[in-house]
């Protein structure tokens, strides 16, 4: 935090930029150091910590479940995919079996997150290289996403749905009509945006070519997501190390091999896409059932029965009271989250809080491109580079 | 001087007072709770590193004169279009060869690469 | 899930190629974890990282963890992954609680420049032959590093003389 | 109309003062700017029209940016105070007064009132073209030339540098 | 005849407009349908033109619209068409269109293959109207023309450097020259009130011989000036050998067969005019000659194969100059156009080496390609015999019309005669040597190259074919006198010279006597045998003389190989002052500039007076400079007000 | 000067005349950013401004009285002087553009030709570019005055633009110049009356200069929107890397004057385009004799919406070029393509005269 | 109608201005600017002539004066960047020797 660049001796006329992180493209408070010459970045360096609030110290003082709540606040545009990782760690960390109609309905909204947090990195990325409309229609059909949520859990974005062993609560009836609704509409409303971008020429005279990242220093640097799918590497661990039965549904990986800022758009729009297939496989398939597993010293009872089993009650008082035991271990569970991959690794000494409990952010892997793309560009394409990896400050500086 | 020029000369000291009226109000009647956070430059909610006034790239000086040397060609442009009816061929090759002289200069600084801003 | 582990390839080769670098193994729901010595974590690094078989290259994350009052107190934790083969791989380094330090994986994985540094911020675990080593999350002038269990969560508290 | 001259003249002298009494280049340049719009006013009042609308064109409005860009790349800030030419410092102030003297004493004997302007001719932008290409053929081909040079000058001297 | 002189024009205009503007979507085949489709139209109606006009003696003059027009200054848009431009039509149509069917082959692989032929068109277009222009003035926007087309297409390769340079040299130095032109023209309207050629050379022949001399001298001066800035002659040829960078085909056509012969075309074209001015068409006569020696020197020392034909052409010039400066206009435009032919055939080979070597061009790393590239190998024999005045072959008769006049033309003098024959036999010397060297001996070839090394595709050796067959025959068409010949070609170009070497016979009526015609012949002739021989003996037998000589002479050798130093001159004389003292210069300029401006007369005269002491006291601070000239002012306006 | 009624009434006449000139303006312009708002909004499936009066009309009182109370900030260091004129320069400048410009026909009263103009010129085009070409200096100054670096950045960007483009909006012109032979925009109005003819029949064409000018046209348009540094050109302002350019320093009503002063550029670069192109007021006209003098008012009133329409409807379209893209074409394109339509207009008018 | 006289007075007196900015002014920018003034005082002279005389031809010359003016300044201005960026001053006084 409040980092400087050093001159370099003998290069004294460069300019040194401060850029945010009150600056209206550094999406959110990421601060970036940069050294010009004229207008062309020589060198770069970002700056973070602003918005650092310790989750991982307040996980270690949390019971597993409290932890939850903390998730939301990371990836404040994915909060059910931190959910997820989160909920999928303490799952393995027990060997906990969840049934599938939990399973189905995580992969869902798992995948509509995905899509409205794409929503959000088109809407931002778009309005950074000066296309303001895009930003609006991307906010009105995220809107719909987020009613959903609030349908299901009572919130549209600090959700905190998923638990330890399924979900929160069974979702309402007729909510499948409405994703339903999304599903069907959807893929005219991508064909609009991409009418809108990808064959503009504007938009492509300020991407193609831009904020280049070869598939070696990708991987060197630790790129995940559709930021190292736009480098051409074919890695998706929903495909390559399945979770939540994802192996179970049908959906193409899309890659692209240039490596620039127009790739990893086009990857993401291509994304959108296959999350919507995925989302009407689900919402297709959804099998029917109970929402949570059999395993009642971790799960929390529903209402009517801890109302008229003693036995429930008990279980209740003590998850809520004291929280449960896990055997000591440690796991490290990663999925694939809409910024790349997202891994907790989480330590357990048989206490019912964890001992140690880490999140592997993607942004802040992905950050750690932007000096590899923006080398030798001007400041513009900065900008372009920015949006481009979609990084999401919260997950940064948890 | 024709009265199209006077009633110029008016319209200029009306437009002249209208903005002076308006810049003199807002200063007037704005409220001023300056702090010294408030009154210092610009830059990212960041303490502002060094000076300014730094000394930028030179393109902008080509570019400036450029401009200059291509607007005196513009220049010479008008008078000429408008006396062109009655020039006909004789002012068609006087214009070609002045516009192809100066298209010499012109394809001299493109290729020079003064017109490349992303080197 | 009781997958053989012991004859895990990564841990085969590693012994092969180096005996003494693989201090103890563990295995933890299908996930195995070696322990290096942290004075062969640079050649282990390094051969697992070129090793055509295992080809360890991308270092997905690096983190530790903190055992106070254990002795040796910190633990220092590579989280490794195959493109090319899909397999994960966890490496720990054992360090000492006074003044631990250890080697930095930049050269071996540049992903390694900011979990390092963050590692540092918030643990104090000083990386060899970093270039820019430091505090990433909390300013510059913050004094002692939150993750460490001593840390007093409530803040430093201002003791009156 | 009288007044106008008047007061315009006012304004050139006050405004070319401040040229040279100001100590920030920038303030200098802008002086000079408002000496070259006044200057178009006079213009006009002496009929030329068309110059009056060129001189700001291409003085007020090419030129003088240039130069306000200069300015501006170079950061050139108040002048310092260097020790110049002692000639310059001693003669200065009476040879300009002299030379003053002189060419008004000239502008008194040799320019007196009478000179009755003959109506003014037609200086709009046709009349100038007219005469620009008809008969000023040759100096204008040459300035197209003198422009040529000026460019490949400018951009050697100033691409040196980059 | 109108029609078909616009059909011989406008082909290479329209492709090149074509090319230029659409060029970038064609395919290969269009474009170089498109150009050397143009070429060859052009091509047929000069032909056709010719033959339609060949028995005509008069000449057509056209005005087809009117171009120019201030006060009394009119220019039309005329052609002019007699003998000479017929010549010279058709000598430029025909190799113009040989070279674009070879650039074909030769650019095959390079970039900007559109904007080559585009620009090649339009080079053509601008020669042709050189040529056919009916007055100066036009003449002039073709002279322009082609001195753009050549510094654009000497600047081809312009990423490169030393191409861009050469360009840019190219530019500036034929500039100097240009200035001479325009000069010319302004005197030639001043003093005639007309610009047009007919209406130029009727009223000078109407002058008295020997009247409006001075003028007629310094008109002719001036127009010399401009064909030696064009013609690459002394002091201006330095631009030349640096035009090489320009793709071959280029040099052959704009630095060997046509853009360089303006200049003698120009002079040829005037000769009215300088048949009233002896004395220009003797420092015509000189200073053609020396360059002719001094080129053929410098020719000798070369190892670039490029370089060395350049400055082969340099000298060829000046043997065009040297012709129409003696008078004999004929044998300059005759030799103009043999040369044409054998020059480009041997640049056009030097590219067909260049291409199978992937660009190598120093003649050291050659030789022995006699038997990889035999088609190449012949005509460059061909062409080499051609110009090194060997019997029966072009060059050979067209050379010894030119020393022959230079030794009993008019204007001619024995001892240009002398150095004439010398330069041939250096000529023929530095010729075989490049043969030799590249065809001949052992191959020092790299590897890499040897095994690359390859005859060139018929796309480029029938070109060559066709020019070797050229070089043979063309000089057929004038049989020297002194073999019983009738010098036809000079009778065909009576209509035009005829008039002109009559009065300047009568001028010069005292010619001494000497040498027979047949004599001349021979010594020119013993003179290419000669080199031949030395040439055959240091480069085929002992190849260790040259080095030994070398070293024996090294001052000299040394001097040669740096061309004189005449371009460290050129930067001592004009780079350096300008760069060093640009800024004294300017502040000086600037001030005069605006003392001048405050067109107060005598202020500068003042100025100057001031200057003078100015520089003894040199304090080099502006300011005081401006002190010091107002301080002039004041005193001379004060000496204007109470002196009087 | 003896004032004689004639002389007075022509002056009353004159300051009639340029208080509803300026008044219409200010209206027009503070009406052109409510038009945008809601265009924009409706163009992003959004409401824009309703609150405030119906349909959100009051809107732009609204917004300048609260600018007019807005905190007047001036940053310390700044040049104050310079600061100040800034945005006085670029706001007078870009109303004194309207000066010469018709926006209709004339009517007789008392016997007075009355034009609808304030000052017919005989160099009025040139008068525009006259002005406009000072407006460089409003934007640099701010940029220079704020001793800052994004505004600095923003101001010599923006100003190398402007001076970019203005060579082409000037060249482009030039076509329609040679046509009508005359720089007084009435003139050239005048020029573009009545229909076609072709092959000596009528047709229902508008005599105007956009069919024979379409290329002059294109250039010019693209160089206002440059000009008046719009999307997709409004780099020089382009918040997303620039912050807010050359004004970012600015509050309150100063920052208002640059607002202002772009959208009476856009008005003005609109008129023009009117008047050059699209044949000015001339538009069918019928009825009685007040309907005549009005209906031409109106139909240059249409046409000058059409333009600014056409140019908020681009701002929610398209992206923003990048800065050596917007040069590279400013030069690298626009440009030559004005010089060649030129040439290419001279030759074929020269071909028709002769 | 204004006499001729005054415009030429006020021509003298800004061409005065201008040499007084010239010999005092010690920033090469201001007198460079200066340089401009008195060309100024130079047209404005032209131009009342021309006026005076009843025809066009001063004014072509203001014309020409103007054009010359702006190649000057473009050349002229790049001498300065140059001389300042490699002596890293613009204080005319200390730009004596005359080498870039």
């Amino acid at each position: 935090m409040a980092v400087t660049l050093e001159k370099i001796p003998g290069q004294e006329e460069r300019v040194i930029l401060s850029m945010g992180p009150q600056h209206p493209s550094t999406h959110g408070v990421l601060r970036l150091v940069l050294e010009l010459d004229g207008e062309t970045v020589i060198r770069s360096l970002f700056d973070i910590g602003y918005l650092h609030t310790g989750f991982e110290k307040s996980f270690e003082d949390k019971t597993y479940s409290q932890g939850i709540t903390l998730t939301d606040r990371m990836d404040y545009l994915a909060p059910l995919s931190n959910n997820l990782a989160y909920c999928l760690a303490i799952e393995k960390l027990l060997e906990l079996e969840i049934p599938p109609k939990a399973q189905w309905a995580r992969v869902l909204l798992t995948e509509l997150t995905r899509v409205g947090s794409h929503l959000v990195w088109l809407g931002t990325h778009a309005i950074d290289i000066g296309a303001m409309s895009m930003f609006l229609y991307c906010f009105r059909e995220r809107e719909e996403i987020l009613r959903i949520f609030e349908m299901v859990s009572g919130q549209r974005m600090m959700t905190s749905y998923f638990r330890v062993g399924g979900l929160a609560l069974e979702p309402p009836l007729g909510w499948l009509d409405r994703v339903k609704k999304i599903v069907d509409r959807f893929p005219e409303r991508v064909d609009e945006y991409e009418a809108l971008l990808t064959k503009n020429p504007i938009w492509l005279r300020r991407t193609q070519g831009v904020g280049t990242i070869s598939a070696e220093d990708a991987i060197a640097v630790g790129l995940s997501g559709p930021s190292l799918r736009g480098s051409g590497v074919d890695w998706d661990l929903r495909k390559k190390q399945p979770y939540s039965s994802y192996d179970k549904f049908n959906f193409n990986v899309p890659t692209r091999p240039e490596g620039d800022v127009y790739a990893r758009y086009l990857v993401r729009v291509a994304e959108i896409r296959e999350s919507l297939k995925i989302v009407r496989q689900a919402m297709e398939g959804m099998p029917e059932g109970p929402i949570k597993a059999n395993a009642p010293h971790i799960v929390l009872p529903d209402r009517e029965s801890m109302k008229t089993s003693i036995e429930a009650l008990i279980y209740h008082f003590k998850i809520v009271t004291e929280g449960f035991h896990p055997p000591v271990g440690e796991v490290y569970q990663a999925i694939e989250s809409p910024r790349g991959e997202l891994g907790i690794y989480m330590v357990s000494d048989g206490s019912p809080k964890p001992f140690r409990c880490h999140v592997r952010a993607p942004s802040f892997a992905n950050l750690q491109g932007l000096a590899k793309m923006m080398e030798g560009r001007l400041i513009a394409d900065a900008v372009a580079c920015i949006g481009s990896i979609d990084v999401v400050l919260g997950e940064i500086d948890r | 001087m024709e009265s199209g020029y006077l009633t110029i000369l008016i319209y200029i000291g009306a437009v002249v007072f209208l903005s002076a009226a308006i810049l003199g109000m807002s200063a007037w009647v704005g409220v001023k709770r300056p702090t010294r956070e408030k009154l210092s430059p610009y830059e990212c909610g960041i303490q502002p590193v060094g000076d300014a006034r730094e000394r930028f790239s030179i393109s902008f000086y080509l570019v400036g004169m450029l401009f200059i040397l291509f607007d005196v060609e513009a220049v010479f442009l008008y008078p000429w279009a408008v006396v062109y009816k009655e020039l006909k061929w004789f002012g068609f090759t006087e214009m070609l060869l002045y516009i192809l002289i100066l298209l010499a200069g012109y394809v001299y600084i493109w290729k020079k690469g003064a017109l490349d801003w992303s080197r | 899930m009781s997958v053989d582990l012991e004859n895990h390839a990564a841990l085969k080769k590693l012994r092969a190629f180096d005996p003494d670098a693989v201090e103890d193994v563990q295995a933890f729901r299908g996930e195995l974890t070696l322990f290096i010595r942290s004075t062969k974590l640079r050649r282990a690094a390094e051969f697992l990282r070129d090793d055509p078989e295992l080809s360890f290259d991308f270092l997905a994350d690096l983190t530790a963890v903190d055992h106070y009052p254990n002795e040796p107190r910190f633990e220092a934790v590579y989280h490794l992954l195959s493109i090319k083969t899909a397999q994960r791989l966890r490496l720990k380094v054992r360090l000492p609680g006074d003044d631990p330090r250890v080697e930095s994986m930049l050269p071996v994985w540049p992903a390694a420049n900011a979990y390092e540094r963050e590692v540092f911020d918030l643990f104090g675990i000083q990386f060899e032959n970093h270039p820019f080593l430091r505090r990433i999350l909390l300013p510059e002038d913050w004094e002692g590093h939150p993750l460490r269990k001593d840390y007093p969560v409530q803040g430093n508290i201002t003791r009156w003389p | 109309m009288v007044p106008v001259f008047y007061i315009f003249a006012a304004l050139t002298i006050i405004a070319a003062l401040s040229v040279i009494l100001q100590r920030t280049p920038v303030y200098s340049a802008l002086s000079l700017i408002v000496v070259l719009c006044s200057l178009a006013v006079l213009y006009v009042s002496l009929g030329a029209k068309f110059l009056a609308v060129i001189q700001v064109i291409v003085y007020a409005g090419a030129i003088m940016v240039l130069f306000v860009l200069v300015i501006m790349l170079l950061n050139a800030g108040r002048e310092r105070h260097t020790e110049g030419s002692r000639l310059a410092r001693w003669l200065g102030v009476p040879l300009l007064a002299a030379f003053l003297v002189e060419i008004l004493s000239v502008i008194w004997n040799g320019l007196s009132s009478g000179a009755v302007a003959p109506p003014a001719p037609d200086a709009g932008p046709a009349a100038v073209g007219a005469l620009l290409f008809r008969h000023y053929v040759l100096p204008f081909e040459v300035t197209s030339i003198l422009i040529l040079v000026a460019i490949l000058g400018a951009v050697v001297l100033a691409k040196k540098q980059l | 005849m109108e029609i078909l002189l616009l059909l011989v024009l406008l082909p290479p205009l329209i492709g090149a407009g074509l090319n230029g503007i659409f060029g970038r979507r064609f395919s290969q085949a269009m474009v170089s349908a498109i150009g050397c489709g143009s070429a060859g139209l052009s091509m047929v109606s000069a032909l056709a033109s010719a033959w339609a006009f060949s028995h005509h003696e008069r000449v057509f003059d056209h005005p087809y619209f009117t171009w120019i027009q201030a006060g009394d200054f009119v220019a039309k848009y005329a052609l002019y068409y007699d003998r000479l431009t017929l010549v010279m039509t058709v000598t430029v149509t025909v190799v113009a269109f040989l070279i674009h069917l070879y650039s074909r082959g030769y650019m095959e692989h390079e970039g900007g293959y559109y904007r080559f032929f585009a620009q090649l068109n339009l080079f053509l277009f601008m020669m042709l109207t050189l040529v056919t222009a009916g007055n100066y003035p036009l003449m002039f926007v073709g002279w322009e023309g082609v001195g753009l087309c050549s510094y654009l297409l000497i600047g081809f390769y312009f990423p490169k450097k030393s191409a861009s340079d050469a360009g840019k040299k190219a530019f500036v130095v034929t500039r100097v020259g240009d200035v001479g032109f325009t000069l010319a023209v302004a005197l030639i309207f001043w003093t005639f009130g007309t610009v047009n050629f007919s209406e130029v050379f009727s009223r000078v022949d109407a002058l008295e011989i020997g009247s409006h001399q001075t003028v007629l001298t310094a008109i002719g001066l001036l127009l010399f000036l401009g064909a030696v800035g064009k013609s690459a002659q002394l002091p201006l040829y330095v631009w030349l050998p640096d035009a090489m960078e320009g793709p071959t085909p280029v040099s052959a056509l704009i630095h060997a067969a046509t853009m360089v012969t303006a200049g003698v075309y120009l002079v040829a074209r005037s000769n009215v005019i300088y048949a009233h001015a002896p004395q220009a068409l003797e420092v015509v006569a000189i200073v053609g000659c020396l360059t002719a020696f001094y080129a053929a020197t410098l020719a000798l020392v070369q190892n670039d194969l490029k370089r060395m034909l350049a400055y082969s052409t340099i000298s060829q010039l000046g043997y065009m100059f040297l012709g129409c400066g003696a008078g004999v206009f004929a044998a300059g435009i005759f030799h103009l156009m043999t040369h044409a032919c054998f020059k480009a055939l041997l640049f056009l080979c030097a590219g067909s080496v260049m291409h199978a070597l992937a660009g190598e061009l120093d003649m050291r790393k050659m030789g022995g390609l006699r038997h990889k590239m035999p088609t190449t190998y012949w005509t460059f024999l061909i062409a080499t015999l051609a110009i090194s005045g060997v019997p029966f072959l072009a060059g050979f008769f067209s050379k010894d019309e030119i020393l022959a006049g230079a030794y009993e033309g008019p204007t001619g003098q024995p001892w240009l005669y002398w150095l004439g024959t010398i330069t041939a036999g250096l000529t023929a010397l530095y010729m075989f040597r490049a043969l030799y060297l590249t065809f001949h001996g052992e191959s020092r070839l790299t590897p890499e190259l040897e095994h690359h090394a390859h005859e060139s595709a018929s796309k480029m050796t029938v070109p060559l074919t066709i020019l070797a067959f050229f070089s043979v025959v063309a000089g057929y068409v004038s049989w020297p006198k002194a073999w019983g010949g009738t010098e036809q070609f000079d009778k065909y170009l009576a209509p035009v010279f005829g008039r002109s070497e009559q009065v300047l016979t009568l001028e010069a009526a005292h010619r001494p006597e000497g040498l027979s015609p047949g004599a001349l012949l021979t010594f020119s002739i013993v003179a290419a045998g000669l080199g031949i021989l030395i040439a055959f003996w240091f480069y085929l037998k002992s190849t260790h003389i040259p080095a030994r000589l070398a070293e024996r002479l090294s001052g000299l050798y040394r001097v040669m190989v740096r061309k004189y130093y005449v371009d460290e001159f050129y930067d001592w004389l004009i780079v350096h002052p300008l760069r060093d003292g640009s800024d004294k210069f300017l502040w000086r300029v600037m001030d005069a500039g605006a003392i001048d401006d405050a067109g107060v007369n005598g202020m500068a005269r003042a100025a100057e007076g001031v200057g003078s002491i100015l520089r003894r006291i040199q304090s080099g601070n502006v300011r005081s400079y401006a002190a010091w000239v107002l301080l002039g002012a004041v005193i001379w306006l004060a000496y204007l007000m109470f002196g009087h | 000067m003896a004032l004689s009624s004639d002389t007075l009434f022509l002056l009353g006449v004159a300051v009639v005349k340029v208080v509803v000139v300026l008044l219409v303006l200010l209206t027009a312009i503070a009406y052109i950013v409510w038009l945008e708002r809601k265009l924009v909004a409706h163009i992003q499936s959004r409401w824009g401004p309703y609150r405030v009066g119906p349909y959100g009309l009051m809107q732009p009182m609204a917004d300048g009285l609260k600018f007019l109370f807005k905190e007047d900030i001036v940053p310390l260091e700044v040049d104050r002087f310079v600061y100040w004129l800034a945005p006085f320069l670029s706001f007078t400048l870009a109303m004194l553009t309207f000066a010469v410009i018709p926006f209709g026909g004339s009517f007789k009263l008392f016997g007075h030709e009355i034009y609808l103009q304030i000052a017919d010129l005989n160099v009025g085009l040139l008068y525009i570019f006259a002005v406009t070409s000072l407006g460089v200096y409003s934007i640099a100054l701010a940029g220079w005055s704020s001793n800052s670096k994004y505004p600095l950045f923003g101001g010599l960007r923006s100003s190398a633009q402007m001076i970019s483009y203005e060579l082409s909006l000037g060249l482009a012109v030039v076509g329609t110049l040679m046509i009508s032979g005359s720089l007084s925009l009435r003139d050239i109005v005048n020029s573009q009356t009545g229909t076609w003819h072709l092959a000596g029949t009528n047709t229902f064409l508008p005599h105007w200069n956009i069919f024979v000018q379409p290329v002059g046209f294109i250039v010019y348009f693209i160089a206002a929107i440059a000009e008046t540094n719009r999307i997709p050109f409004d780099l020089p302002e382009g918040e997303t890397e620039l912050v807010g350019g050359y004004h970012t320093e600015y509050s309150s009503f100063k920052f208002a004057m640059f607002f202002m002063a772009e959208y009476a550029n856009m008005v003005t670069v609109s008129c023009i385009a009117t008047l050059l192109f699209f044949g000015g007021w001339h538009g069918p006209v019928f009825g009685p004799a007040w309907l005549h003098v009005l209906l031409p008012v109106f139909w240059f009133a249409l046409k000058v919406f059409c333009f600014l329409f056409f140019y908020i409807w681009t701002r929610g379209t398209l992206p923003r070029f990048r800065y050596d893209q917007l040069m590279a074409f400013g030069w690298k394109f626009l440009l030559p393509v004005a010089l060649l339509n030129i040439l290419a207009t001279s030759f074929v008018v020269a071909w028709i005269g002769t | 109608m204004v006499p001729l006289s005054h415009y030429i007075a006020l021509s003298a007196i800004l061409f005065v201005i201008g040499a007084a900015g010239f010999i005092f002014r010690r920033n090469i920018i201001t007198v460079f600017m200066c340089i401009e003034l008195m060309l100024n005082a130079v047209n404005l002279a032209f131009m009342a002539f021309s006026r005076f005389r009843g025809n066009l031809d001063g004014q072509l010359f203001v014309f020409f004066v103007i054009v010359v003016a702006a190649a000057e300044a473009a050349v002229g201005l790049a001498l300065i960047i140059s001389l300042y960026r490699s002596r890293d001053t613009l204080a005319i006084d200390e730009l004596d020797s005359m080498k870039l």
